[in-house]
């Protein structure tokens, strides 16, 4: 159908073909539902206080904080193609460039609106900025975030500016066009800021001394974790893009970018993480040997509590690393959609496996002698905020991807993103 | 003229009553909240039961109180504190933590290796008529933030403000015990200047079987602790305590008569 | 676009008054002393010189602050004159042995700890360096406290700008480092929160 | 002109340029966050002058000395006063959060008849009704105490006066038995003792005046003061006395009267003690079958206990054997043994928990909650917090902690004579009344225990014996009147006897005691209070340090 018919037509690109407004909105009513209940029990932490929560003083970090490393991951896609495309030129990846932006601006918003809730005093979030201790991983993390948060913005504007009748205000499109000179530039800083975010998370964890199992000896001023998260990061952003692209795709049956983007984004994704998969091992292995028997823990100390066995190591580093760099790489694999995609999805999973277990594993695992290992299952208040993030994106998107081009589309729509 | 205040906890005299505890819930307000658990609750002095793991007669406890350990380099909660909550008192070596400043991301919980650090997960309150027994110069805390023992800095302050009105610049040593020290009926719990050569505690710091809490991860902790026993010493390091505890139980027996004889 | 100016500058100067004019008179509350107190009188007429001869330090060195009544007793055991002020001081607070609910201009939150022994002992401090011209003043001016943080004004100061401000207008934590800057006198965070 | 949408949003984006050039949203920031500093909801301390008051504990019979921090009229902080002659600064950890128990939700607050409330005019006319009908019996828990003689006074015109006894003044009756000295005025010279042969008595657990153990083992284990002490725990358990004890023996439970009967077997049969003594008709073999030791490890027992004296033997209940060991061990009336402080010879009927024949029971706050006497009488009960239901008639709201003007008497197993005051300290939030003040408001002409504390402390000044310990150290006789002895003491000032002569008791013990004699009581709290300081209950759970609430029954 075209357009035109919808009630909502007027706001849709034109010639773009949308469902109709009863079905789009029959699919977001769940997750409205889903964000709904997410926001009661957010709101339910922030006026009875973290006791809402399942964390105690020695799980003192728990979901929110793996969801928040795991997602901010995920959107490392968004900074790292507009690296590729506005750095390095690669023009053939231009068409998942907003996609990107919007996913980027999903997960960093996300995980902002998380830690609001997390910390036990948001009306104290500025002090961070009035009195900053240099020395803190976080503050470098809640510094860059903030800033790339902006970045973001700024880079969404344009698109959300480019909607049909958004448009039609001059002073808009005035702003926008205006705005969108400044997006390589953007682009630049949005790299420089996640370069280091991405880092400061991983360094979140290296840094602390006190926890054997996180603790990293130092490459430069940073532990060796910064870099890891760097690379993990940028290797997999691409698959959750092709991810993201390849599930929209399927659920409007249509086809959205050509084979051959795919292809790149996985052979990048495929080579960055053998990149990846290499450093984790050599670094692991430093780890075992020398810095955590240094501080006096044997390497045997943290694998014999279930279920954190060796499994969990190896499953890291081969099930959902070198198999999946195998699958992205190697042309009779990445050939095929369901293997591109699947050494996609295995990509995904081992991000956050490794966010998993340098947040939760580290805190459970005992220090003192005469410490038990620990266990935490969170509350449905954490629970509902985590799902209340994940239907806040998929709702975000859905709009995105109805009201604005984000896709090229054949001729008209995409001419500015190709920017000629 | 800096000090270096420390402490040094003679184990062999815990005889685990907890008078440490109370003393320093009743000194700081803490409040006694039904709802806290073993996991939520505030317990800035923390005793903690130690087994040699034997049954039978072979079998050995101990106790050992656990507090702030006012780590001496790369403190691990100042350094991650993203706001300045935490620092390390030049004057003292106290390490402060500020609740008023602090913004309840408990980073520096997951930081500190011996659990000495505490989040208020709830609204501190009494029951009716009890707040009239809260301790002058110690505010009470609000929720979600983050507190730990601060080396009863209320007395520290009645000791600089007595030395003052006498006109003296520094405090008398008489003035200044923390709650835990003062209410230890064995006087297991002995405070002093470590920077100080002359004070018995510093002496003691530096004793055959004074020991410290994962020395080795080299956050030179300033809470000593001290025991004849063998078993209780290998409590101090991971993996040691694997060693037979049945022999290190005969070494301390052992021990100690050569101590009493 | 002129238009677009002027829309543009009237909300603007909306904003301006709002913030500048219309803000402080809403943040802040007014109250009345129960008493209206002339510390310029009983300096003149009771022949007080000193401060501390009614705001003494304790044998342990705490400030003991504003005066417990007896100390007013001491002279105003039965009224001295005809004033409004001295009739409800006698009826209502001396015969009836009640303390005078007084609002302490200078009250910090419960975690401030401040020490007077050691500032005007060990530091030399005169009572004006932090408290201004109080002790001349010829009425009990109204007292003024924040609607959200519940602090009196005097420990924000007045101006909202605080630019040129006298000495004593102004009691925050930045007045405090401030000042300890420029004598170089290092205090931690406990050095004065408790 | 027409205000157009346009208009509005322009005229938004300069009311928002202007609003960051004002103070608002800088000041709502820094507001705020103070707000969150100072939460209205949220109590904090009084200010106001502090003092420091010093005064006797009385929450259990050991008196032990504490030093009350008061700001502005209310006790804020307990701590151990290190001048006290006996306590030298201990205390039990219960008492450091007493000063919040007056607080306890349990605190009961109005008089309650059959569990709902009645007004204290109503029980004063049911208890002098009960008193024209027929006997009354008044049980004490803590006798010595001036309030006890007004109880003993009342007593004796209407029935009779009763004590219940903590388990380690039971411990001292055998001796009572043998020697007709009463066991209110046996205690152990600890100071002296060099071995300490403890059958399950928890030692360094909150026994006695738990400072003056502690703190004696402390020193003296670590060799630091002569004479040099070991404690050997004779317990079924790895208690907290065993656990530091310089030996645990680990036996049957129950059987320490069969092991100490072993010990003065073996120790009688190879003249290992200068005194004799029956000897037990127990064999070694026998006492190791029911022991669960074997014979040699008794016999090398009995000969190290002896190398090293003046050993004495705790029980922790009535056990009579225990007693016997330390009769054959010669450990009674001897230096470093079980001494006679007191010259009184006054012996009180123990109470027993089924009491018949009475029109009515009387109960002074100082019986422990799980003393409940069986009896269909009228029961009267005193008490400061409510426990768990117990069948009592009336419940009298009692003085709390530091509120109630009493003497305190010497501790149960000190071996010394001591003698303080506690003034009231706290003021009670509502009408409270001791049991004695309570007994001379329904019969005018007894003496209160005001009068009777005044004459205590002129009889005190007239012996000019001992001395009087406060920061300084001053004889009785160096003191100007009776009046400043009482002055003094109110003040916190603890008067101390000489030390006990060691003069030898006659213990007529024909034959050994049979096992089974005085079997342990089914009470055991010295601590009279059903509650434990909120604190502390908390903390014990938090930290595991104590399965079950201790000291509660």
């Amino acid at each position: 159908m075209s357009s035109a018919a919808l009630a909502d037509g007027r706001w849709i690109a034109r010639g773009e073909e949308r469902v109709s407004l009863p079905r789009f909105l029959a699919w977001l009513s769940p997750w409205v539902v889903v964000l709904a209940i997410g926001v009661y029990a957010a709101g339910l932490c922030l006026y009875y206080g973290l006791n809402q929560t399942n964390m105690d003083n020695r799980f003192a970090f728990g979901l929110w904080i793996f969801l928040d490393l795991g997602i901010i991951a995920l959107g490392a896609g968004a900074f790292f193609t507009g690296f590729l495309v506005y750095i390095l030129k690669r023009a053939e990846l231009r068409p998942i460039l907003n996609t990107a932006v919007v996913v980027g601006f999903i997960c960093y918003s996300g995980a902002v609106a998380i830690l609001g809730i997390d910390v036990g005093q948001p009306l104290r979030f500025w002090f961070t900025f009035w009195h900053p201790n240099t020395h803190s991983m976080l503050t470098e993390v809640t510094f860059c975030i903030t800033c790339y948060l902006t970045v973001l913005c700024l880079e969404y504007i344009p698109i959300v500016l480019r909607n049909r009748q958004l448009r039609k205000l001059p002073s808009f499109l005035v702003f926008e066009h205006q705005l969108h000179k400044l997006v390589p530039v953007l682009a630049g800083v949005g790299t420089l800021l996640s370069f280091f975010h991405q880092g400061s998370l991983g360094g979140l964890y290296g840094v602390l001394r006190g926890r054997p199992f996180a603790f990293r000896q130092g490459v430069f001023i940073w532990p060796s974790t910064f870099f890891l998260f760097i690379l993990s990061a940028i290797a997999t952003g691409p698959s959750f893009l092709m991810l993201v692209t390849a599930t929209v795709e399927s659920v409007t049956g249509r086809r959205l970018v050509s084979n051959d983007v795919f292809r790149r984004l996985g052979l990048i994704s495929g080579v960055l993480l053998g990149i990846y998969v290499a450093a984790k091992s050599i670094d692991t292995l430093i780890w075992l040997n020398r810095t955590s028997p240094s501080e006096g823990f044997a390497a045997w100390q943290y694998y014999i509590y279930k279920p954190f066995g060796t499994p969990v190591l190896f499953a890291e580093i081969v099930l959902f690393g070198l198999l999946p760099a195998f699958l992205l790489t190697f042309r009779r694999t990445a050939e095929r959609r369901g293997w591109l995609l699947s050494g996609a999805a295995l990509a995904c999973c081992g991000i956050l496996m490794n966010r998993f277990v340098m947040t939760v594993q580290t805190l459970a695992l005992p220090t003192l002698p005469f410490d038990e290992f620990l266990r935490y299952t969170p509350s449905w208040q954490e629970i509902a905020s985590f799902g209340g993030v994940i239907a806040y994106g998929v709702i975000v998107y859905s709009l995105s991807y109805r009201y604005l081009p984000l896709f090229p589309k054949s001729g008209g729509e995409n001419s500015h993103v190709s920017g000629n | 003229m800096s000090a270096r205040y420390g402490m040094v906890i003679d184990l062999d005299r815990c005889t685990g009553c907890g008078s440490c505890m109370v003393a320093c819930a009743a000194e700081n307000n803490v409040p006694a909240l039904p709802q806290a658990t073993a996991r939520t609750g505030l317990t800035p002095m923390l005793v903690r039961r130690l087994s040699n793991g034997l049954e039978g007669n072979l079998g050995r406890e101990a106790f050992i109180p656990i507090l702030c350990m006012h780590c001496e380099h790369e403190t691990p909660c100042v350094h991650v504190c993203p706001q300045q909550a935490v620092e390390v008192d030049a004057a003292t070596g106290i390490v402060m933590q500020m609740p008023q400043r602090c913004l309840g991301c408990r980073y520096c919980m997951t930081a500190c290796p011996y659990h000495a650090r505490y989040f208020n997960w709830w609204d501190p309150s009494w029951p009716a008529g009890m707040e009239k027994s809260l301790n002058p110069g110690v505010a009470s805390r609000m929720r979600g933030v983050v507190e730990k023992c601060n080396l009863c800095h209320a007395r520290f302050h009645a000791a600089k403000e007595k030395a003052a009105a006498a006109g003296r610049r520094e405090i008398d040593a008489a003035d200044y015990i923390p709650a835990c020290v003062e209410a230890c009926p064995t006087r297991a719990i002995r405070f002093g200047n470590l920077a100080d050569p002359n004070d018995p505690v510093a002496q003691e710091a530096h004793s055959a079987n004074a020991f410290r809490l994962l020395a080795r991860i080299g956050t030179e902790p300033k809470v000593y602790y001290k025991s004849d026993e063998a078993w209780v010493r290998s409590m101090a390091e991971p993996g040691e305590q694997s060693g037979s505890p049945v022999r290190s139980a005969d070494n301390s027996r052992n021990q100690s008569e050569v101590q009493h004889v | 676009m002129k238009r677009f100016l002027l829309m543009f500058g009237l909300g603007f100067v909306v904003a301006l008054l709002a913030g500048w004019v219309a803000f402080p008179r809403v943040l802040y509350v007014q109250k009345q002393q129960p008493l209206e107190f002339r510390h310029k009188t009983h300096a003149e007429k009771s022949g007080v010189a000193e401060c501390s001869e009614c705001h003494a330090l304790r044998d342990d060195g705490a400030f003991a602050g504003v005066p417990a009544m007896e100390k007013c007793t001491s002279c105003h055991a039965d009224k001295i004159g005809e004033s409004k002020a001295e009739a409800t001081l006698v009826d209502t607070y001396v015969k009836l042995g009640h303390e005078t609910p007084w609002l302490v201009y200078a009250q910090q939150p419960a975690n401030v700890w401040f020490s007077h022994a050691i500032h005007v002992k060990r530091g030399g401090l005169k009572c004006e360096d932090c408290h201004g011209k109080f002790g001349e003043s010829d009425h009990a001016k109204i007292y003024e406290v924040n609607r959200i943080s519940g602090y009196s004004r005097d420990i924000s100061g007045h101006s909202m700008t605080r630019l040129r401000r006298a000495p004593g207008d102004g009691m925050t934590m930045s007045d405090c480092e401030g000042c300890h800057r420029t004598r170089h006198i290092e205090v931690g965070c406990l050095g004065c929160h408790q | 002109m027409k205000f157009s949408r346009r208009d509005l949003l322009v005229w938004g984006a300069g009311a928002a340029a202007g609003l960051v050039v004002t103070p608002v949203p800088w000041k709502l920031l820094d507001d705020t966050s103070k707000w969150s500093q100072n939460w209205p909801w949220i109590p904090q301390p009084a200010r106001g002058p502090v003092q420091v008051k010093q005064s006797a504990c009385t929450l259990c019979p050991n008196g032990c000395g504490v030093k009350v921090r008061m700001a502005s009229g209310w006790p804020v902080g307990v701590a151990g006063v290190a001048s006290h002659p006996v306590t030298r600064g201990a205390l039990c950890p219960l008492a450091f959060g007493a000063h919040q128990l007056n607080w306890h939700p349990d605190r009961l607050r109005t008089v309650r008849h059959h569990g709902s409330p009645a007004s204290w005019d109503d029980a004063r006319a049911a208890f002098a009704k009960a008193c024209g009908e027929g006997r009354v019996v008044v049980i004490d828990g803590y006798p010595g105490r001036a309030a006890s003689a007004v109880l003993e006074a009342f007593a004796e015109r209407r029935g009779e006066y009763r004590v219940v006894r903590g388990a380690e003044t039971r411990a001292l009756t055998p001796y009572e038995k043998w020697s007709g000295v009463p066991a209110e005025s046996f205690g152990y010279d600890l100071e002296n003792a060099s071995t300490i042969l403890s059958f399950g008595a928890p030692v360094l657990d909150g026994w006695g005046a738990p400072g003056r153990f502690t703190r004696l083992w402390a020193e003296r284990a670590a060799g630091q003061v002569d004479p040099l002490m070991r404690i050997i725990q004779i317990e079924s358990l790895l208690s907290r006395s065993a656990g530091r004890a310089y030996q645990w023996i680990s036996i049957r439970s129950g059987s320490e009267g069969i092991l100490a009967a072993g010990i003065a077997r073996v120790l009688l049969q190879e003249k290992l003690v200068k005194t004799g003594g029956p000897i037990p008709e127990v064999t070694l073999d026998e006492a190791a079958l029911l022991t669960g030791l074997d014979a040699t490890a008794i016999r090398e027992l009995a000969r190290t206990i002896v190398v090293r004296g003046p050993v004495i033997a705790i029980a922790n209940d009535n056990n009579p054997s225990v007693a016997a060991l330390n009769v054959v061990l010669g450990a009674v009336g001897t230096r470093g043994g079980v001494v006679r402080r007191s010259k009184t010879t006054k012996v009180y009927a123990s109470a027993d928990a089924a009491i018949a024949s009475a029109r009515a029971v009387i109960l002074d706050s100082s019986v422990p909650w799980n003393f409940v006497p069986q009896t269909d009488a009228e029961v009267f009960r005193f008490a400061a917090w409510n426990g768990s239901p117990t069948k009592t008639d009336w419940f009298l709201p009692a003085p709390g902690f530091l509120e109630e003007r009493t003497d305190v008497p010497t501790a149960p197993t000190s071996g010394v004579e001591t003698y303080a005051l506690a003034a009231s300290l706290a003021k009670a939030a509502h009408k409270t009344q001791s049991c004695a003040e309570f007994l001379v408001s329904v019969d005018p002409s007894l003496s209160s225990a005001e009068k009777i504390i005044h004459t205590r402390c002129a009889e005190l000044f007239h012996a000019k014996r001992g001395n009087l310990h406060s920061r300084e150290e001053t004889a009785v006789a160096k003191i100007a009147s009776a009046q400043k002895l009482e002055e003094q003491l109110w003040s916190g000032a603890v008067w101390l006897g000489e030390p006990a002569s060691g003069e030898s008791i006659r213990c007529a013990l024909k034959q050994w005691p049979a096992a089974d004699a005085g079997s342990p009581s089914d009470w055991t709290a010295s601590w009279a209070a059903p509650v434990m300081p909120p604190l502390a209950s908390k903390l014990y759970q938090e930290s595991g340090l104590r399965e079950s609430q201790r000291r509660n029954a």
